[in-house]
């Protein structure tokens, strides 16, 4: 029998199914994960099976949805929690980094927040402002939780159980272009991707490609366009900022010496900044050219009209990694 | 103490006549350019919509079944001193109080160069995408405009669903104590997206919320232009006298989706819906108007089709408009840049062959 | 629809006698606990004060002057299966309810090990700093308790000056939604820091916010133990009884200083501060007692002299605890850390030399 | 005669002073920043020869407190916002990176957003929890804010004067460690730090320390250690991190070679990682050494009687920097 081949979105449906199913402690709320089963119908189907008493549509408040999933935590349940995209996390920012993240540290042990955020982001598919704000990098200077940027359907399964079942905070970022973009094997059932394990998404000689969520996709087409020039990329896949799988990281930038970080998040303290920093430092002797980052500019995410002058594009990843293998 | 909420606010009933004892708030002239402006923002959210399907017009909120909220409250206001700050679904709101309608469409079909913006002199602050953040930024507007002594008040737009932010919490409290010129006006269209005002608020009323903060509220039904028109014209008078805030619950319904993404028919309630369609606000005021002899069918056709093609008009400028400059995203970010933006731009420019 | 705010709950006068008609609510032998429980947070507070000027105790927020209001509300709680969710001055609130005071003292004094946090089985949480951050966690708590069809009630605690923020508002309205088993208890001490209670809101009464979210609101004399406890055991009832939540405002007076880092004497009034000092929660009870004649000089000596030894007792307890361990800050951060936490403090304990 | 000397507190204090006379648009709003004078002090005396209603104690409030701010900046008033603490700037993110930081933007340049904010932070003074969060970097990922840092009595005054200035929104984050260290020569009267302008605050041929607010002087104690060992370490204080002065660093790093970065900060995604980043890239040839960081650890600030063991010490830049000068 032919395996199920599904997309992200079917890939995180079918995940919290079977997670609802399992374990009765589990229950999603957020915005309109109910009864629209949520605006890109992530949640779709779920409140009919689980009642609205496990799949709740909250007022519209970002930071109660938060603050609340910590208490429903302390008090036994499992809560997964949406918000509705990820730069709303703006509007719960006290609630995460600050609550979330230091609460079994503040309770000295006594309490944890087994908490998963799921939100979608990224830009690409022409929404209107701080729907698109990638800002992943602001939750890796809150201690406490992990950041989570799956760029696949299959990750997207295996890591969103992860998520749930991880007794610490995780914030899971989905990459929205990607929800519908493609078709993958899916198993149904039960697999996990463990945290902290980074991937070799394309073997490759002459640079190293580092990338996660949407932005792996763009560099898998960018390695296809260099492959035609005969310059052979490698691709990271990081899959997770927190924990950051540094180990994986130097030995694919190390093989080739010579590296170019991609990323949607404008330039100036992005995760980018992160990978880079640990490699001038754990990698420094391998290093045969200087890094490069192609990232979003400095400005705000521009009008939809924009944004593909905004986002990083296969051509300016092409022109970095022809760069900096040629350095 | 005794905090009494206002009964909710009626004059003009669903079928066109005049609460017994109720005198209409407007005059018959200021009336048919109420009903006016109602026709245009109908007309004009149909024909977007049909604009928005053809991949012509970004994504969009039409105000549907609230043109007598948007419309009756945007008139308490007077555009020369008095400012008003939107969430996202009062576009001839805006209108009428000086933002072109051509340069607000232009911007709709990806036109964002600065000559759509909001040109000087109009005294309306940037549409909100994120819910509530402009309540306390209309507190503070009105907070400067009082105490730099001018005579202008600030009409604040809220939704039912942003209406559970704690912005709105923040702003309303803060604006009873610095007793501001503000009206906070909620259009209460019984939805957020997809989430029933049942799920948003225990509350029975919005309107209760502003004794907590110690200025009146006070609940009218949105659909009868008058009664919004009279609440609005009320809470306005007010804020000049330096009384402060007035919190006002619009209560009405949105007759289409949450925007052109969205698809009620998941979750609507098709009574409900089908109550509010016999309240509708435009044939409501054309009852009224035919049952004084000022309104007949002929003359109701004209307008419409004055209406309908003033809209054609406005289309047909704002496509127009020149399109975008590429490296115009880089602008207006800073007044004074750092040279690393200024890197990157020049960066842009070389890679995209536009300067 | 008429809201009613609750006139001001009042029953035992400053002067120690009973309002005309007023029925104690507590009766003597645990009115007589109450002493005990408030003399034990006066004089905590009086001692710790004196060893944090030695620099042997942190900052400390003391409760004096809001001891009726901290140790009435909790007394309505049943420590077997109630919740309680602090903010930070409602000390022997969560003494009470089963956090021993010689861990709490402990932590004051630096040692932050894991023998001083809140041992499994007592329900409390910890102490919030982030003021009001605390309310949609317990609104969430008390969500779960019944979701998963606990017997139990959730007490929140915030003050005055922590219900300005946003997260107030936004607790208050999901748990009316929810109609969570919680009581929001609001000790208004007239102060948040140095801002006074006018310039914190323009609401006449603080208890009249529960209206906007749909339950309902009291608001007691906070000096007044049998008042503070009638409210407090009422809103319990209802919310055990399904009937949803509360919001109690306790009107009280904060007669220390802020915390040990301020100086009330820069912003304080002298007469709002007498009138509260003769409105003091023990005397009125102490009075109350004599009159009744349960108490005499002597038995107040006696009771004063147990406590007084008892909060000896505890600081000598809480000083001999081991002291910290300086990689125990790597603790509890995550359960299943990243590997670049591990090797920290790795780092760490190879150049500390503690392992 | 003598130029009078200040310390931190009445740099900013007399900065704000000079500015509310030369300026009547110019108003204070925040936390007790009113009868009290601030928390530490920094606006006493201001309510009293400027009155309630331009020195403004605010309800306890942030997210208002800076959306307030916009909108009075709107208006025509040109508001400095106090947060009583740093890490009580996530109460109000909402308003400051997506609001206050694209609202020229989000205008298309019809509206600015003169608006200061000014927050306290740091560690070292045995402050409550939330109290010492040095999230500084945090605000670097939202294009449109400038995030300064002044590590002195004479750059807090002028840099304060700058920021109140300037047509773009400032983030001015203060060193509470630093408040009232020492005294240095404050000249009454206007002068302007410009942003963007790194200094080399200690010259220093064998490693350069990169530096911002109380790390510098943290760094200045470490290098007079590091000389008594033969060691020379020049110093950067980079003073704003938006704008960066690439220029001045890249200089200064290649004179070495060598470079360690100290900030208070933990480790994963602080501004360090920027630094390093930018270096990586742009300095690459000049350097010998693996760039290090001294920062705090990645997990939460510690209790009090814990800090000293959480925050970067003259030690570990010692260590680091003789590490880095040896390889
Ligand atoms: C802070 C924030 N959270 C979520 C959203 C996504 N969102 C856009 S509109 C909307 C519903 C708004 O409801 P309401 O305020 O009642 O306004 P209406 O659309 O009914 O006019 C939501 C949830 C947003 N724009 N901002
Ligand atoms: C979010 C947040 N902002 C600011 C502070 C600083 N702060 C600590 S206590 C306090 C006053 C609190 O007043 P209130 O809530 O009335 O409680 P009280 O101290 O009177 O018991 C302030 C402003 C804080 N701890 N948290
Ligand atoms: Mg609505
Ligand atoms: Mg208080």
């Amino acid at each position: 029998m032919a395996m199920p081949e599904r997309n992200v979105v079917e890939a995180i449906n079918n995940a919290l199914t079977e997670e609802m199913e399992r374990d009765p402690r589990v229950m999603l709320l957020g915005l309109d994960v109910g009864r629209l089963g949520g605006v890109f119908r992530t949640t779709s189907g779920l409140i009919e099976k689980y009642g609205a008493s496990r799949v709740v549509d909250t007022p519209l408040a970002e930071a109660s949805i938060i603050g609340a999933s910590l208490g429903l935590a302390v008090s036994g349940m499992v809560p997964v929690a949406e918000i509705q995209f990820l730069g709303f996390t703006a509007q719960a920012f006290h609630q995460i980094g600050p609550q979330l993240g230091k609460y079994r540290h503040r309770s000295r042990g006594r309490y944890h927040a087994q908490v998963t955020i799921r939100a979608p982001f990224g830009g690409g598919i022409r929404s209107p402002e701080f729907h698109s704000d990638a800002v992943e990098a602001q939750f890796v200077q809150s201690p406490g939780i992990k950041v989570v940027m799956p760029s696949n359907p299959y990750d997207a399964k295996g890591m969103l159980l992860e998520a749930i079942r991880d007794p610490d905070p995780v914030l899971f970022c989905e990459p929205d272009r990607l929800y519908r973009l493609y078709r993958m094997e899916v198993p149904d059932g039960d697999y996990t991707v463990p945290f902290g394990k980074a991937v070799v998404a394309r073997e490759g000689k002459d640079v190293t490609l580092v990338a996660w969520s949407a932005a792996v996709e763009l560099c898998q087409r960018a390695a296809a366009k260099l492959a035609e020039e005969d310059i052979e990329a490698s691709i990271v896949d990081l899959r997770t900022l927190v924990p950051l799988d540094v180990e994986t990281l130097v030995n694919a930038v190390a093989a080739t010496g010579r590296c170019v970080i991609v990323h949607e998040a404008p330039l100036s303290a992005g995760f980018g900044a992160e990978v880079a920093a640990t490699l001038a430092e754990e990698a420094f002797y391998d290093l045969d050219a200087p890094i490069a980052r192609v990232a979003s500019w400095d400005i705000p995410f521009p009008p939809a009209s924009m944004e593909h002058w905004y986002l990083p594009s296969v051509d300016r990843v092409v022109e970095a990694a022809k760069r900096t293998a040629a350095a | 103490m005794a905090i009494m909420a206002e009964t909710r606010l009626m004059t003009l009933q669903p079928d066109g006549k005049l609460l017994k004892g109720a005198r209409p708030s407007m005059d018959e002239e200021f009336l048919l350019d109420a009903l006016r402006w109602m026709l245009l923002s109908r007309l004009y959210d149909e024909k977007v919509i049909g604009l928005q399907r053809q991949g012509r017009f970004g994504v969009y909120s039409p105000g549907l079944g609230q043109e007598a909220s948007i419309v009756g409250s945007s008139m308490a206001l007077d555009p020369e001193r008095d400012w008003i700050v939107p969430q996202y679904r009062e576009l001839m709101a805006i209108v009428r109080h000086g933002y072109p309608l051509e340069k607000i469409t232009a911007t709709y079909m990806g036109k964002t160069t600065e000559a759509t913006r909001i040109p000087e002199g109009v005294n309306v602050l940037p549409t909100q995408v994120a819910l509530a953040a402009q309540l306390p930024q209309a507190v503070g507007l009105a907070w400067g405009l009082k105490l730099q002594g001018k005579d202008a008040v600030v009409m604040a737009y809220i939704g039912d669903g942003g209406s559970s932010e704690g912005d709105f919490h923040e702003a309303l409290n803060l604006a009873g104590v610095q007793k501001v010129p503000i009206v906070f006006f909620m259009q209460n269209n019984q939805w957020a997206i997809s989430t029933p005002r049942s799920l948003q608020s225990a509350t029975p009323s919005f309107s209760l919320r502003a004794a907590g903060y110690g200025f009146p509220g006070v609940e009218v039904d949105g659909n009868d232009i008058f009664a919004v028109y009279q609440a609005a014209v009320e809470a306005v008078r007010r804020a000049r006298a330096g009384d402060g805030p007035t919190l006002i619950e619009s209560v009405t319904y949105r007759m289409g989706f949450h925007n052109t993404t969205d698809n009620p028919s998941r979750y609507e309630d098709k009574e409900q819906r089908a109550d509010f369609e016999r309240r509708d606000p435009i044939d409501r005021v054309v009852r009224y108007l035919r049952s004084l002899g000022l309104l007949d069918e002929q003359r109701e056709d004209n307008l419409r089709a004055e209406v309908s093609a003033e809209v054609d008009r406005v289309i047909e400028a704002a496509a127009a408009e020149p399109g975008v400059r590429p490296d115009g995203m880089f602008d207006n970010v800073y007044e004074r840049p750092p040279a690393r933006v200024l890197k990157q731009r020049e960066q842009f420019r070389g890679s995209n062959g536009n300067a």
